[in-house]
């Protein structure tokens, strides 16, 4: 894999960023591969729009923001709009089909299904919505294997909600393979 | 001889309103409560206008509108 | 054994390259972006019976830097523009007095408050310049996490060894952003203690040149007593207005970092050998750099990249060489053209000299250097 | 009736960008119908501040108003009200902007006396940088900078004005909330620095890492601890434990500064 | 009518220079050696209705006369090498926020407090960049004390008309050597008034540039209400972190000054016709400059003097176009080498720079200067 | 028998720089006094000062001496203790260093409780720059910029130092040349934060401009002035107008802080 | 019986001396004098002592040896 | 008169920096020449050894310090040795004959006399030794007029002291010739 890049985008507080650190340490940490995340907040960290970005490659990765995004997570409608425009043509849109319901133009690949919803009332807590996305993501871009995300997400996680994050993930990952073969 | 109880109106402006709770739990007759990430009105009956959602509202987000 | 690694942010990662090179005091006061060094630093210090304490202001958190420094720790602060502005008198007295310490300073929009979450690279003039008065400058630019941690390794190796507070300049981005690092083994990295002093307490002078241009501190405490000033000094460390001295004083302060500039600057080639095009860079900005140099080369342009790893000293004789092979420069910074100005100094005409200059919150992205090595002509 | 706070406040600046459940907007609820009652006029009133997140309420406020550096209102503030001694000047702020870095400012007004109403939030915390411990986070607290425990002490910032020369100094809370308009306006009328405390809260980063569950559990902590001043006097030293004192708590008469200063402009001869 | 003519130092010039500018504002804090001009200014001002004040400490001096100048004061510090330092943070904040007012900083010994009572002139680069972040400066370099009148109002005017902090640099021989000094008449200078909005209040932002690069600055109290702040923002006055709008604004700040470089930088060409050996010199060292240039025509040698004026902006177009008509350039400083850095970077190696740098409390005399000449080759 | 004040002095410092009658070198001799009494090691005693007259006095005292920037003092002595707390740290310094620009490191030392002792040399001017008013210069009187006399209200030094929450203060003057060592020791023996303001004189500056005649006539002056707390419990108001009141005037005990922050590096598990 | 009244020796140190005239003042004796701009002793057999001079001396000028 | 350089040494507190002033404005504002006076003096200016330098000339002056001295006054032996290595050849030495005693050798012109005391005894106050030493150097050196130089010191003394100033410049001026003719 030459470099792949990756965005999570939605609201301050959405755990965002936590979702984009996971994974950019599974894909470093437990799948030795290179690489970077990082992320863009204002004073408004605490509520607006809120941006992370995973970078990950096979060789050192140089620049580490996004150029072409080959993925993209949405969970609020301004997120969406704000940040699909550096979308590569064939590349991923995920978004949360409650909350994003104007999906922009281009060539590329939507699968939505209710990532929120799902985290709230399948797997009990809306907290770990950033975790049902995060299994998306993997699932539907395969950057990293499913045992190395989980991996990833256990290690982050204090004892307690282990099973919690686990079902989040798994539930995420299941999701996302049937929607994207509906879509 | 009763007196008609006329009802406030109370006004909650929702993309002001950030969910903190504080006006639902310092309403001394639980008129109000949260409904998603925003307050609603429960029980407008309830209501004593007393003011004190509008008051301690830290986000101008609700108005109670008596005479 | 296998290396401890971490996924961590640079500001992270510095904090730990500062418990490794030996840091036992820290002296700060917060200020995005660089709060989680001093965060770290809190949790980690006790655990190895070292002192965290956080000042009223910038200002207090420098002079405690440097009382600690002189009571014979390893010290370390963190800060960002409006912090370093602040700091800038007593950084002169780090200088005047020769206090080592280490000033890890993390560069966001500005001027004054500016745009606190936002990269930039526009305090490299202000570590060189910002304090009043003469005096000499170390300055580091980190460029991933890894060199966040390693830098500061050195910064404290160069404090020690030339006695003076040692920058370490990392952009929000490098700062902020989150890489695989790998914890250093004891030994892998030199390890710079303080010369101690090789005369007994009587015969002690603080600023005693006959042990060359760097002479031993003691510290306080240690059984040594001395008299340290921000006046102009004779050597036994007490105020003159001699001129001889001062004059004396002065040229050493300067002397005893550019005697040795071959030494200090280190600095990356990258696809130089046959480069017609070079893009001079430094911290996440090189990175941007790399990928457009990598890209140039895929399309048949003769391009290449000097990364500056060390900004104070400038690389003049690095930057006069290259001036004579290239046909030209191009600086991306995110500034409005600093490293520029020390290029265009070095570069004495005989290269074209593009900058391209973004102080608007984002990185200057490989497509516009790309783009701009279509102008060089 | 509803309140017509918007009168006051900047077309189009709401929402505001504090957390859900900050006191910050109950203390400039507070100041709104403060001035309301003194019917400050809009373009006579400056409100100043340094930053933090706090100092971010000029911004909102439909005046002159002046986003400072961290720790500079008081300084600024006095340039402003020494050079044109007429306008009202209000001066807001957080607890680490007003007594850590800005300690210095402050307490200079203080001795100045000069006609100025400085609102000091005090959230026990540095909120907008993420929650390191401010000059006023209790004892033992958590903050960020402090996982073992905050090892300092804290200023009481109502005797450390009193002790730097307040003519003025008062202390209400954001679960009080009625009650802060009344102090700041009894602050903005008296002649000289005033000072108003108002203990708030900070859910994000200072509730949660101490263990409040809720920004209401946080009121209902002000609500508890805050004992009118008044009544303290009927009350036992034990009885007094662990409370915080509310109301105006200092109050004296002296020269006022830029007064003092006309004096010197009359001595020297000059016009006015 | 015959002027009123006097016999004073350099400070005290000054603060004449100011009353006559129209200054009704004075905010600093003691330091020597430019003390006179507060002591000045706190006996004159309360005569004309103006405020003085002496605030706890620099910082805060800085922030009242920011204050003070947005209450729509001409506003004057007086200040020296530590004072300055610990400006820095707000005299960015006035560039960002672009408040008028004059920064007369007394140059002496340094760093830290150096040699308090001795001449220098090694403020000159943190001038220019001791505030981080970008901006833009103005610095003039006063060479007699009727020049310390005279450039005390130009700053004035260049403060209100580019809505900035200006600086008057003179180091501590011309601030505290007494010369006669004529005291202008009404209109024997210009002097220039901040422009008043020509919108209504309720149309008014602070930062409106269809007023073009430098929009009209309202007064507190004056019936405009505006939000100023230290943070990047719109023309409205309010916060904003879009990137388009903070790259537009940071250049316009730069724009304003850089765009009118030719209006602002004033200089003086002394016997430069047929010169061979350019002494480039500012303050008191240039009166060293000119007696060493008469003494060398005298001599036969071909020497003369381009006397800096304004130091900021840089005079890079007349040294340039000197670099192809001299020999050499001889650059005489009180400190270790800051024209020079600037000369070299003009001269693009078409001339050669020699310097010669006293930090010992003594100025560069005449001698030295004819020496050096004889080193151009 | 004459007193060995050289056992502490530098070799071949004297005379020093201050100016005939100048109280400072009153100040120092009771300082020598105190170390004596209390028998400090010079190699184990810091002397920290800032800039102006007074902070000139570490360079003449045979220890560990550091003259920082001005108004820097206790920030410095703050790190100096925190890395060595088995250290003595006495800090020295004027009015103008001490509670202008160094107002703010003042009044935090204070709130942090570490444990230094700080002698205040009050002169009431900024003897070193030639006299302009400092923050303890009483209103009206006559500075080199004030010359219609001064605006300013004054510091009560010890109130601040109280109000910020100094755990020993006392007060002094540099007439009552055999207290001086006395209340320093008491102050170095406190543990935790001490302050010791000692009423001084600046003849060259002060003096003069204020129509003293002599330096005699100003410590006469404060002989007159000065009461000892105790004797003033028995006063009456009106006996104690324009009275100073000298000796301890708060001793208080609360956590030291290098004692506090030992006990982080315990909970974190670190070694001493 | 009268005691023999042994006097001190009062040692001035002429370089240190500003001549400040705090030791002649405040003696109670008057036992010091100004001579040009030092002090010096006019009257020793005055002298009781006390340490006044010594004590206040802000210029470590003047030392009084007595047992 | 092309370029006179004159230096008024001793220590702080005699009053030199005034001397040089009034001698500077005298040829300044009284005498339409050119003039710059200044000083240097350290911390230690309430003192330790003090200079105050007056460059008088008919075109403007360049550099405002001495070069080579061409009169120069000692009040005390510290500033006699200190200052007089400067002293020009033919130059003129003006010295107090009670504590200057050591005079450096060396090409120039020696005039002494007891300047302090006959500012203490003669005139009656020893605070005028300066003008006392001012009328010397009018006397010897003739850079401004007799009229001139008093018309200066008058200028800048208080009422209440015109008769003690005039009385100290001309015995200064007067002994400087009586001694100047017996050299
Ligand atoms: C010179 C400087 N130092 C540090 C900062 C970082 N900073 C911004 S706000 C703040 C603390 C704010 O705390 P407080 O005043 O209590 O306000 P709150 O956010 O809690 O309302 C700090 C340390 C800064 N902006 N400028
Ligand atoms: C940053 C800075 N500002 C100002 C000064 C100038 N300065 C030196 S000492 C001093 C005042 C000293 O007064 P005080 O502390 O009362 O001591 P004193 O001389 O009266 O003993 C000042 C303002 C300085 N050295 N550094
Ligand atoms: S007015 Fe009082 S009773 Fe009515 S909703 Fe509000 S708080 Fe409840
Ligand atoms: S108090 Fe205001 S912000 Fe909070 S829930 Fe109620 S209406 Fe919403
Ligand atoms: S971080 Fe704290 S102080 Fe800041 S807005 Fe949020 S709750 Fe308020
Ligand atoms: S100026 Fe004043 S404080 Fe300074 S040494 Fe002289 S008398 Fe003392
Ligand atoms: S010891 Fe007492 S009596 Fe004797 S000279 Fe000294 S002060 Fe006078
Ligand atoms: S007190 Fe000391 S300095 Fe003053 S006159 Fe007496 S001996 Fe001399
Ligand atoms: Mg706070
Ligand atoms: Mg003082």
């Amino acid at each position: 894999m030459s470099r792949y890049e990756l965005r999570f985008s939605g609201a301050g507080g959405q755990g965002l960023i936590t979702a984009g650190i996971i994974l950019a340490e599974a894909a470093s940490i437990h799948e030795g591969k290179q690489s970077v995340q990082s992320q863009s907040y204002g004073p408004e960290a605490r509520g607006g729009a809120s941006k992370s970005e995973v970078i990950i490659a096979d060789a050192p990765i140089d620049y580490p923001k996004v150029t072409k995004c080959d993925a993209l997570l949405a969970l609020t409608q301004e997120a969406c709009t704000k940040y699909s425009d550096d979308l590569k043509e064939g590349g991923i849109l995920l978004y949360d089909t409650d909350l994003v319901t104007k999906l922009p133009e281009g060539n590329y690949k939507r699968v939505g299904f209710n990532i929120i919803n799902t985290a709230k009332n399948e797997v009990g807590r809306e907290i770990v919505a950033n975790i049902v996305a995060l299994g998306a993501m993997i699932a539907l871009t395969g950057v990293v294997s499913r045992e190395n995300g989980e991996k990833a997400v256990l290690s982050r996680v204090p004892e307690a909600f282990l099973e919690l994050n686990k079902k989040a993930y798994a539930a995420g990952f299941e999701k996302a393979q049937a929607a994207a073969a509906a879509a | 001889m009763s007196e008609e109880k006329k009802l406030p109106r109370i006004e909650i402006i929702e993309k002001y309103c950030k969910g903190c709770y504080i006006c639902v739990e310092f309403c001394p007759k639980k008129v109000l409560e949260m409904k998603g990430f925003v307050v609603s009105v429960k029980d407008l009956g309830a209501c004593i206008k007393c003011m004190q959602c509008e008051l301690r509202c830290p986000d101008f987000a609700i108005k109670v509108h008596a005479e | 054994m296998s290396k401890k690694v971490a996924f961590l942010q640079g500001n992270e990662a510095a904090a730990h390259g500062a418990l490794y090179a030996g840091c036992k005091f820290f002296a700060g006061y917060p200020i995005t972006p660089s709060t989680e060094v001093a965060e770290v630093m809190s949790a980690e210090l006790p655990k190895v019976g070292g002192k965290f304490i956080q000042m009223e202001d910038e200002i207090g958190a420098m002079a405690a830097l440097l009382g600690g420094a002189l009571a014979g720790k390893k010290a370390l602060t963190s800060t960002s523009g409006p912090g370093l502005s602040l700091k800038q008198e007593l950084i002169g007295y780090g200088c005047i007095a020769e206090i080592p310490c280490v000033v890890f300073n993390v560069m966001r929009g500005g001027p004054s408050t500016g745009m606190p979450t936002g990269p930039s690279q526009s305090d490299v003039m202000c570590a060189r310049w910002g304090t009043h008065g003469d005096h000499a400058a170390i300055a580091l630019m980190p460029a991933s996490v890894q060199e966040c941690y390693d830098m500061v390794v050195r910064a404290f190796n160069l404090a020690e060894t030339y006695r003076m507070p040692v920058f370490v300049m990392p952009d929000e981005i490098v700062a902020h952003m989150r890489e695989r690092i790998e914890f250093r083994e004891p030994g892998e990295l030199e390890v710079i203690d303080r010369a101690a002093p090789s005369v007994p307490p009587s015969e002690y002078k603080p600023y005693d040149t006959t042990f060359g241009d760097v002479p031993p501190l003691a510290a306080f405490g240690s059984g040594y007593k001395f008299h340290v000033t921000g006046l102009n000094k004779l050597p036994d460390g007490f105020p003159t207005t001699k001129a001889e001295y001062v004059q004396a004083e002065e040229e050493r302060q300067l002397r005893k970092v550019y005697a040795k500039v071959d030494d200090i600057v280190e600095f990356e080639e990258f696809q130089l050998d046959d480069a017609e095009i070079c893009v001079v860079a430094y911290g996440s900005t090189s990175r941007s750099a790399r990928y457009a140099v990598n890209e140039a080369r895929a399309q048949g342009i003769k391009a290449g990249m000097f990364r500056i790893k060390t900004f104070w000293p400038f690389p003049d004789k690095q930057i006069k060489a290259l001036a004579d092979k290239v046909k030209g420069f191009i600086v991306p910074e995110m500034n409005l053209g600093m490293c520029s100005i020390e290029v265009e100094r070095c570069a004495q005409g005989k290269a074209q000299i593009l900058g391209i200059n973004r102080v608007d919150g984002e990185p200057v992205n490989p497509e516009q250097i790309l783009e701009k090595m279509k102008e060089v002509k | 009736m509803a309140y017509d706070y918007e009168s006051r406040i900047r077309p189009g600046k709401l929402p505001h960008i504090w957390c859900p459940g900050c006191g910050h907007g109950i203390v400039m609820k507070g100041l709104i119908r403060a001035m309301d009652t003194l019917s400050l006029k809009k373009e006579e009133t400056a409100i100043v501040s340094g930053i933090g997140c706090a100092s971010r309420l000029p911004g909102y406020m439909d005046c002159c108003t002046l986003h400072t550096a961290h720790g500079r209102a008081a300084a600024f503030a006095t340039g402003v009200k020494l050079a044109r001694p007429e306008m009202n000047v209000i001066l807001v702020g957080g607890d680490g902007d007003g007594t850590a870095i800005g300690g210095n400012h402050f307490i200079h007004a203080c001795r100045r006396n000069i006609d100025m109403t400085y609102i000091i939030m005090n959230n026990y915390i540095y909120g907008m940088t993420g929650g390191q411990f401010s000059p006023a986070t209790p004892t033992g607290h958590k903050a960020s900078t402090t996982p073992y425990g905050n090892p300092d002490p804290a200023f009481d910032i109502v005797k450390l004005a009193i002790g730097a020369g307040a003519t003025f100094v008062a202390r209400g809370t954001a679960y009080h909330a009625n009650q802060i308009d009344k102090l700041i306006a009894e602050a903005i009328q008296h002649k000289g620095f005033s000072v108003v405390e108002i203990l708030d809260d900070c859910p994000t980063t200072y509730g949660r890492r101490n263990k409040y569950k809720s920004v209401v559990e946080m009121m209902n902590r002000l609500k508890d601890v805050a004992v009118p001043v008044k009544a303290a006097e009927k009350m036992s030293a034990e009885q007094l434990e662990g409370k915080i004192l509310t109301g105006v708590l200092h109050k004296v008469e002296r020269p006022e500064y830029c007064d003092e200063y006309a004096k010197v402009i009359e001595r020297a001869g000059g016009n006015k």
